[in-house]
């Protein structure tokens, strides 16, 4: 066990968080959040578990720099749509329709 | 490719070009319209006559290409395939007379004539396919082409039936390409072959192939209004008189028919298929349609309602004789399908002439209508004989050749079927010539029309004298060379040399 | 054994983070916690020897998302409808089942 | 009652989750395969053109991922502007009159002007590069727009648009240029390795601020919409 | 020839999201058109160039696998590309005339556009995990950004759902190839799939399959996991709804096909692939059911492509543990069912545009008299209908057909009742829109009439999938073996 595993099997617990985040709450702006840190725990398991085996290693680290930067565009676009509907509906989660009680993406 | 690969191509492509051709003209252009379809069917009838000529002398037609893996699209002429050809080329001519005389002035043409020739394109199609699956491909074809014809008139009534008739044609459609996909997984490709392939079938196989046998008369008796899959056919009587008599008397029925007489004799094999004891079943199951369809005839009051259930009777002949497995039986029942043809499109023809000229549809209403209209009266009245089964009339010839075929293998009880049959079809039928001919009319019609000196329009009036004409001319001349009975005896010939 | 721990606290208060982000009654908070979340992670980081990752979470993944973050909690969070979210957002709640 | 079921449901769904994925990474860990990239990856720095291998991984051998990384953020910047209000900088609500952030701008936003710019000249052989130097010029830009100041090529026009797109049409060029030389494309000229990869670097630098910052103002909202297909209006 | 194919390929979409981004609608449109040129002649050359020389890999930037990314190119691949340049120029070429020019917000339109094309490129194309990912991301953004463009607050809620969905989707593959990554140490498929053949399958990264193909299952939208499909693709712009429908679904599950053809056999199970293929199933019924339900028009269609996609995920239990026989019909099935649905659906969308554009209402029951006096759009649809009900000639049956002998030559005759069962409940939902556009409606004509240009698109497209029934043999032989595994690197 090297603390590389550690930091991995951590990135395994935000994921676990992260998931219930985005299931369970309602408001837009909290998914987002639960999304980040499903995503920062994605983040920690891809470095964390090779470096476990080989020490250091720079293809995970640009990798994850890439998901990162793919991650804050994503989370950018998300932040503009829904101020926007925030804006026409004055809702800040998706359950205003009848027929769709639950809050999750699915 | 040779002319002999080109001819069935050239059969398919002529109604579906024409069909094309009629979608792409606009709905006010009626002259050029109608020249595309009337050339377009003259041409088809000669080419096909032409295939005609070319199976009696032995010329093989036939073209193929491979479509999927392991399975290939094969349109291929021979005796029996040009009997249900000629019937369709020699129909869809003298319909589509008739449909221009009684669609004028209505609107829509422009759909009803284009999907009419896709319906006779498919119907061609299933006539010349090679094997099962090229016959499917047409069999669904013609269901879809079918549907915007039965609810052309747009009425709920005619909703209604479409609904029907989709629910019926496509159930039985998905049960056929189950039965055939699961034949092709257990044998393989099988092209039609006169003698079937079935005869030494591996015996390990044999409940599959009892099983698959039932799935594909199930699917193609919905077709055949096959009892008890016959609910549609009386509730499509809504679609406008051409189509009842062109599609839903000879084509979409017929093409169930040809479908089991093809798996019978040239998949299974008669052989075959009496040796896995499916004939006799089948057999009793036609000759029950026969009686059943021709006592609920009895009871209907709507003219083309009977002749719907009138259809559903004689359809089963044509699997009736097939299925007694005799060769005898065979030439009454493929004879059938020719005669019936025959017969009852010149009985819609009639029943549309009287709802177009004066307004009749219930047969209460027809009293004395043989004075105001003698012509289709008297096409009407040799149509009803011949389904009666009065000598000299087609429908004699028909009877005659069953019975004794079904002596021949020592079926007796189906004397008494043709005998029953032939009672109630006078039951149904001689009241209507009754009330034609010897009751006296009304002094009004509920609707009526007048072409000055003719009793009615002349594009429709001679259609149903032509094929009454034809009614009597193959029932007299059952012995001549080219009569439906010597090309059915051929076809037989065919079938049992192999 | 002093890195184990550092590592072993600051896993532990990843964790803690997270769930208070997600969790917390008010939404400013939370993204505020999500932020302390962010750097964290940029601690993380530099523990597990990426040190270009821990530059780009403490400027994209803490302080960009963070601004963008605030910047809508504080138009969305006010204004209209605040009835209509008391009932529909589970802020009220507040329970932290995790 | 319903939905604390619910919760309680998805919450063991959660654990179970995690517990399964900790569990996978244990055996993972536990059993690994030999991976033989680090040492391609030393074997190969040198032919990179730079010296730091994150580097040269972002920008030389898995340059098409970074290429479609910039196309990504170029459409984030692109949904954003295509919502947003044209006369949306000057709005008076925005600017923030907090002294301590007028202190924090005098002292903070030359500051980071200059660490952006070691960011992105340290990327060759330090850590640091193109994102971060990005995020961090973003950063500038958001503090001077809270400040107040103008900054008037955010406006959705010609310049934004060519802005947002400079970085991800100069990688482009780079990426088809050696393609007239009969190589593969993305494949950098040997000798121009370097240089190339700094350029790319610098406008990507600014792009990457541009998008940011873009999408950044772009949250005041257009109220403009179309109607749904088929709605009579 | 190939360089410069494969650089024109990779090239053109992304340079024209660029010049497209500078210019207004307007322009934007005829640099579409002169782009579209472009795109599909490559793309035509590419396939022409495989069809006779065979697939290659082509390594990006000079670096070959693992430490570079490279690009799988054979003939299924190149079929796809193919695909995609013929539906999105249709797409293309009807949005430049359906999409409102005068609201300035549509500028945006075309480089969205050309970014979810090279998106497309990327996906079909791409032979390594990672890069697959970015791909991935770079498609649902822009769809996302195309479903939300100008749109009220119902399309923007349904965009954000779909935007959700997408990303968790995206995590989820993510982590499986983080998992991968840690395991195998390499990103490239044939890599992975080199170390598969020479060792043991070790125990760890069956969750990492699991979880990609879970992730991409809800990108694809697979029951239980559709439920953001319905609002956002029935309340997208017809072309856009187009789009979605036909190609981006298709490409998660192009990944999760390939992914599990490639890593099934060692890393998955018996019972994991009969559970997605009774998922499918249910998604046929199910979908089917709640089409039959819907009274708007795109709903119906939208709903048409949740039932569509289940047959998709017949793949797996039919290439799991069967015959090697078997397993290729199972994929030229399954690959004939994507091409003609994406062709037919693409149709079905456009048309379906062109009628809510001719009657003023997207209710299905406005469509009353629509068969009289507009039967070319109508047409069109029907025809696209044939194909999605699986009907001959179409290319839909003859996909059936071979999923039908492949389930009944694998002995799980269960999926072939599947298909027929799906096969009556497509023509329920379908006869439905007929049935109203064949009610009398006693007026005259007072449809707006759409221009032709708009009217023949679909129609291309329709007959197109009802055409590919007749040339299946030869599509499937130039894909010669699909997701055939040739040359680790």
């Amino acid at each position: 066990m090297t603390s590389y595993l550690l930091y991995a099997l951590a990135g395994a617990a935000l994921c676990g968080i992260g998931l219930f985040g985005l299931l369970r709450l309602s408001h837009l702006l909290r998914k987002l959040l639960a999304f980040n840190i499903m995503g920062s725990g994605v983040f920690l398991i891809m470095v964390g578990l090779p470096q476990h085996q080989s020490g250091p290693d720079p293809v995970p680290q640009a990798l994850v720099l890439t998901g990162i930067v793919v991650a804050i565009a994503a989370t950018a676009l998300a932040v503009v749509l829904i101020r926007r509907y925030y804006h026409q509906s004055g809702m800040t989660s998706l359950e205003g329709e009848a027929g769709s009680r639950e809050g999750g993406p699915l | 490719m040779t002319l002999e690969e080109w001819m069935p191509v050239f059969a398919l492509m002529i109604s579906l070009v024409a069909s094309v051709g009629i979608f792409a003209l606009p709905e006010t252009g009626y002259v050029r319209r109608t020249s595309v379809n009337l050339g377009a069917a003259v041409l088809k009838l000669v080419v096909v006559i032409v295939m005609v000529w070319g199976v009696f002398h032995g010329v093989n037609y036939g073209v193929s290409f491979t479509m999927l893996p392991g399975v290939t699209f094969v349109l291929r002429a021979d005796a029996l395939s040009m009997m249900f050809a000629g019937l369709s080329a020699v129909l869809w001519l003298l319909t589509t007379i008739y449909a221009v005389g009684y669609l004028e002035d209505s609107p829509n043409r422009r759909r009803f004539f284009g999907f009419f020739s896709l319906c006779v394109a498919s119907t061609m199609g299933i006539a010349l396919a090679g094997n099962l699956f090229t016959f499917f491909l047409f069999y669904e074809i013609l269901t879809l082409s079918t549907y915007p014809l039965v609810v052309h008139r747009g009425t709920e009534k005619a909703l209604r039936a479409g609904r029907t008739y989709l629910i019926y044609t496509l159930t039985g459609g998905a049960v056929l390409l189950l039965a055939i996909a699961w034949l092709h997984s257990l044998v393989g490709d099988l092209s039609f072959r006169d003698g079937g392939h079935l005869v030494d079938a591996d015996p390990d196989i044999h409940r599959s192939l009892i099983l698959i046998f039932i799935l594909l008369v199930a699917g193609l008796g919905v077709k055949a209004a096959l009892f008890p899959l016959h609910g549609w056919l009386p509730q499509a009587m809504v679609a406008p008189a051409p189509v009842s008599a062109l599609l839903h008397a000879v084509a979409v029925v017929k093409a169930g028919a040809f479908g089991i007489v093809r798996v019978v004799y040239d998949v299974y094999g008669v052989e075959a298929s009496s040796d896995l004891g499916l004939l006799a079943p089948l057999s009793w199951l036609a000759a029950f349609t026969i009686l059943y369809a021709s006592t609920r005839a009895i009871w209907q009051v709507d003219l083309k309602r009977r002749l719907a259930f009138s259809t559903i009777s004689q359809v089963s002949y044509i699997i009736l004789g097939i299925a007694l497995a005799g060769p005898l039986a065979a030439v009454g029942g493929l004879v059938h399908l020719l005669h019936q043809g025959i017969m009852k499109i010149t009985l819609f023809f009639c029943a549309g002439n009287y709802a177009e000229t004066l307004g009749i549809h219930r047969i209460d209403e027809m009293d004395g209508a043989g004075q105001r209209m003698p012509g289709t009266s008297l096409a009407f009245t040799i149509g009803a004989f011949g389904m009666i089964g009065a000598p000299p009339l087609a429908g004699f010839i028909t009877k005659w050749v069953m019975g004794s075929g079904a002596l021949a293998v020592n079926m007796d009880w189906v004397i008494l079927v043709l005998v029953g049959s032939s009672l109630l079809n006078a039951v149904y039928f001689l009241p209507i010539i009754h009330r034609l001919w010897f009751r006296k009319g009304k002094e009004t019609w509920p609707e009526e029309r007048t072409w000055g000196r003719l009793e009615t329009s002349p594009w429709l009036l001679w259609p149903p004298l032509l094929t009454a004409m034809m009614v009597v001319v193959s029932g007299v001349f059952a012995s001549s060379q080219f009569s439906p009975l010597a090309w059915a005896e051929l076809i037989v010939l065919r079938e049992i040399s192999e | 054994m002093t890195d184990w721990l550092l590592d072993g606290l600051l896993v532990l208060a990843l964790l803690a983070t997270a769930a208070a982000a997600l969790f917390s009654r008010d939404l400013f908070r939370a993204v505020v916690v999500f932020i302390a979340f962010g750097l964290l992670m940029a601690v993380a980081w530099v523990r597990l020897q990426a040190p270009d990752i821990a530059l780009a979470e403490a400027a994209i993944g803490a302080g960009l998302t963070g601004v963008l973050l605030l910047d809508a909690v504080s138009h969305l969070g006010n204004k209209r409808q605040k009835a209509l979210r008391k009932t529909r957002d589970p802020d009220e709640r507040g329970s932290d089942p995790s | 009652m319903i939905r604390a079921v619910r919760t309680c449901f998805i919450a063991l769904a959660c654990i179970a989750f995690s517990a399964v994925l900790a569990a996978s990474i244990w055996a993972i860990a536990g059993d690994p395969g030999q991976g033989t990239l680090p040492q391609l990856l030393s074997e190969n720095m040198s032919r990179s053109g730079v010296e730091h291998p994150v580097t040269a991984v972002l920008l030389n051998f898995r340059s098409y991922d970074t290429l479609l990384e910039i196309g990504v953020l170029v459409i984030a910047g692109i949904a954003g502007i295509s919502m947003s209000k044209t006369t949306s900088l000057e709005d008076p609500e925005l600017r923030t009159s907090d002294p301590l952030l007028y202190a924090l701008q005098r002292w903070f936003i030359p500051l980071m002007l200059v660490l952006a710019g070691y960011l992105l000249w340290a990327g060759a052989d330090r850590p640091g590069g193109a994102f971060q130097a990005g995020a961090v010029l973003a950063a500038t830009g958001v503090l001077m727009r809270l400040g107040g100041i103008p900054m008037d090529f955010l406006r959705p026009g010609l310049l934004l648009r060519l802005g947002l797109v400079l970085g991800f049409s100069v990688f482009l060029l780079a990426a088809v240029v050696s393609v007239i030389g009969g190589d593969a494309f993305l494949a950098y000229p040997p000798d121009m390795t370097k240089p190339l990869i700094l350029v790319i670097e610098s406008v990507l630098t600014l792009s990457i601020a541009m998008v940011l910052l873009a999408l950044f103002v772009s949250a005041p909202v257009n109220d403009a919409e179309d109607p749904e297909e088929g709605d009579p209006s | 020839m190939t360089l410069w194919l494969m650089a024109g390929l990779l090239f053109t979409p992304l340079a024209w999201a660029v010049l497209t981004l500078l210019t207004d609608f307007v322009w934007g449109r005829r640099v579409t058109w002169v782009g579209i040129l472009v795109q599909v002649l490559v793309s035509l050359g590419l396939w022409l160039t495989v069809a006779q020389h065979g697939g290659f890999y082509y390594d990006l930037g000079g670096w070959g696998a693992p430490l570079g990314i490279e690009l799988r190119v054979d003939g299924l691949a190149v079929t796809f590309v193919l695909l995609t340049a013929a539906v999105a120029s249709a797409c293309g070429l009807h949005a430049g005339v359906y999409i409102d020019q005068h609201k300035p917000w549509h500028r945006y339109f075309w480089p969205l556009f050309w970014f979810l094309w090279s998106g497309l490129n990327a996906v079909w194309l791409g032979g390594d995990l990672f890069n697959l990912y970015v791909g991935l991301e770079l498609i649902s953004l822009s769809a996302v950004g195309l479903v939300a463009l100008g749109g009220n607050a119902n399309a923007l809620r349904a965009s954000i759902r779909y935007l959700l969905a997408a990303l968790l989707g995206s995590l989820a593959y993510l982590l499986g190839v983080a998992l991968i990554y840690g395991q195998f140490g390499t990103l490239s498929i044939a890599g992975v799939v080199a170390w598969l053949d020479n060792h043991s399958a070790p125990a760890g990264p069956g969750l990492a399959l699991a979880l990609m193909i879970t992730g991409l299952a809800l990108k694809t939208a697979l029951f239980p996991l559709h439920r953001w499909l319905p609002p956002a693709h029935g309340i997208a712009k017809s072309p856009v709804s187009a789009l979605l429908s036909a190609l981006v679904v298709k490409a998660s599950f192009y990944i999760a096909a390939r992914l599990w053809l490639a890593f099934g056999e060692s890393l998955g199970s018996l019972a994991a692939a009969q559970m997605v293929g009774l998922l499918g199933g249910a998604a046929v019924v199910w979908g089917s059911w709640l089409a039959c339900k819907q009274a708007q028009l795109k709903q119906v269609v939208a709903y048409s492509s949740v039932a569509q996609i289940g047959y998709l995920f017949l793949l797996f239990p039919l290439t799991y543990s069967v015959s090697e026989s078997v397993s290729l019909q199972a994929q030229q099935g399954i690959t004939l069912q994507v091409i003609s649905h994406a062709l037919a659906k693409a149709a079905m969308f456009l048309a379906a545009g062109n009628l809510i554009l001719s009657v003023g209402s997207s209710r299905i029951d406005a469509l009353a008299g629509v068969s009289r006096f507009l039967p070319f759009s109508l047409f069109s649809f029907g025809l696209a209908g044939v194909s999605l009900m699986s009907l001959p000639p179409s290319g839909g049956f003859a996909a059936k057909w071979l999923l039908l002998q492949a389930s009944l030559g694998s002995g799980q005759w269960w999926w072939a009742l599947v298909l027929l069962a799906g096969g009556l409940l497509s023509a329920a939902y379908l006869f439905r829109i007929y049935r109203a556009s064949f009610a009398e409606n006693p007026e005259t004509d007072q449809f707006f009439h759409p221009s032709k240009s708009l009217e023949i698109i679909p129609m291309v497209l329709a007959v197109m999938a009802l055409g590919l029934g007749f040339v299946s043999e030869q599509v499937l032989s130039v894909m010669a073996l699909p997701f055939a595994e040739e040359g680790a690197p």
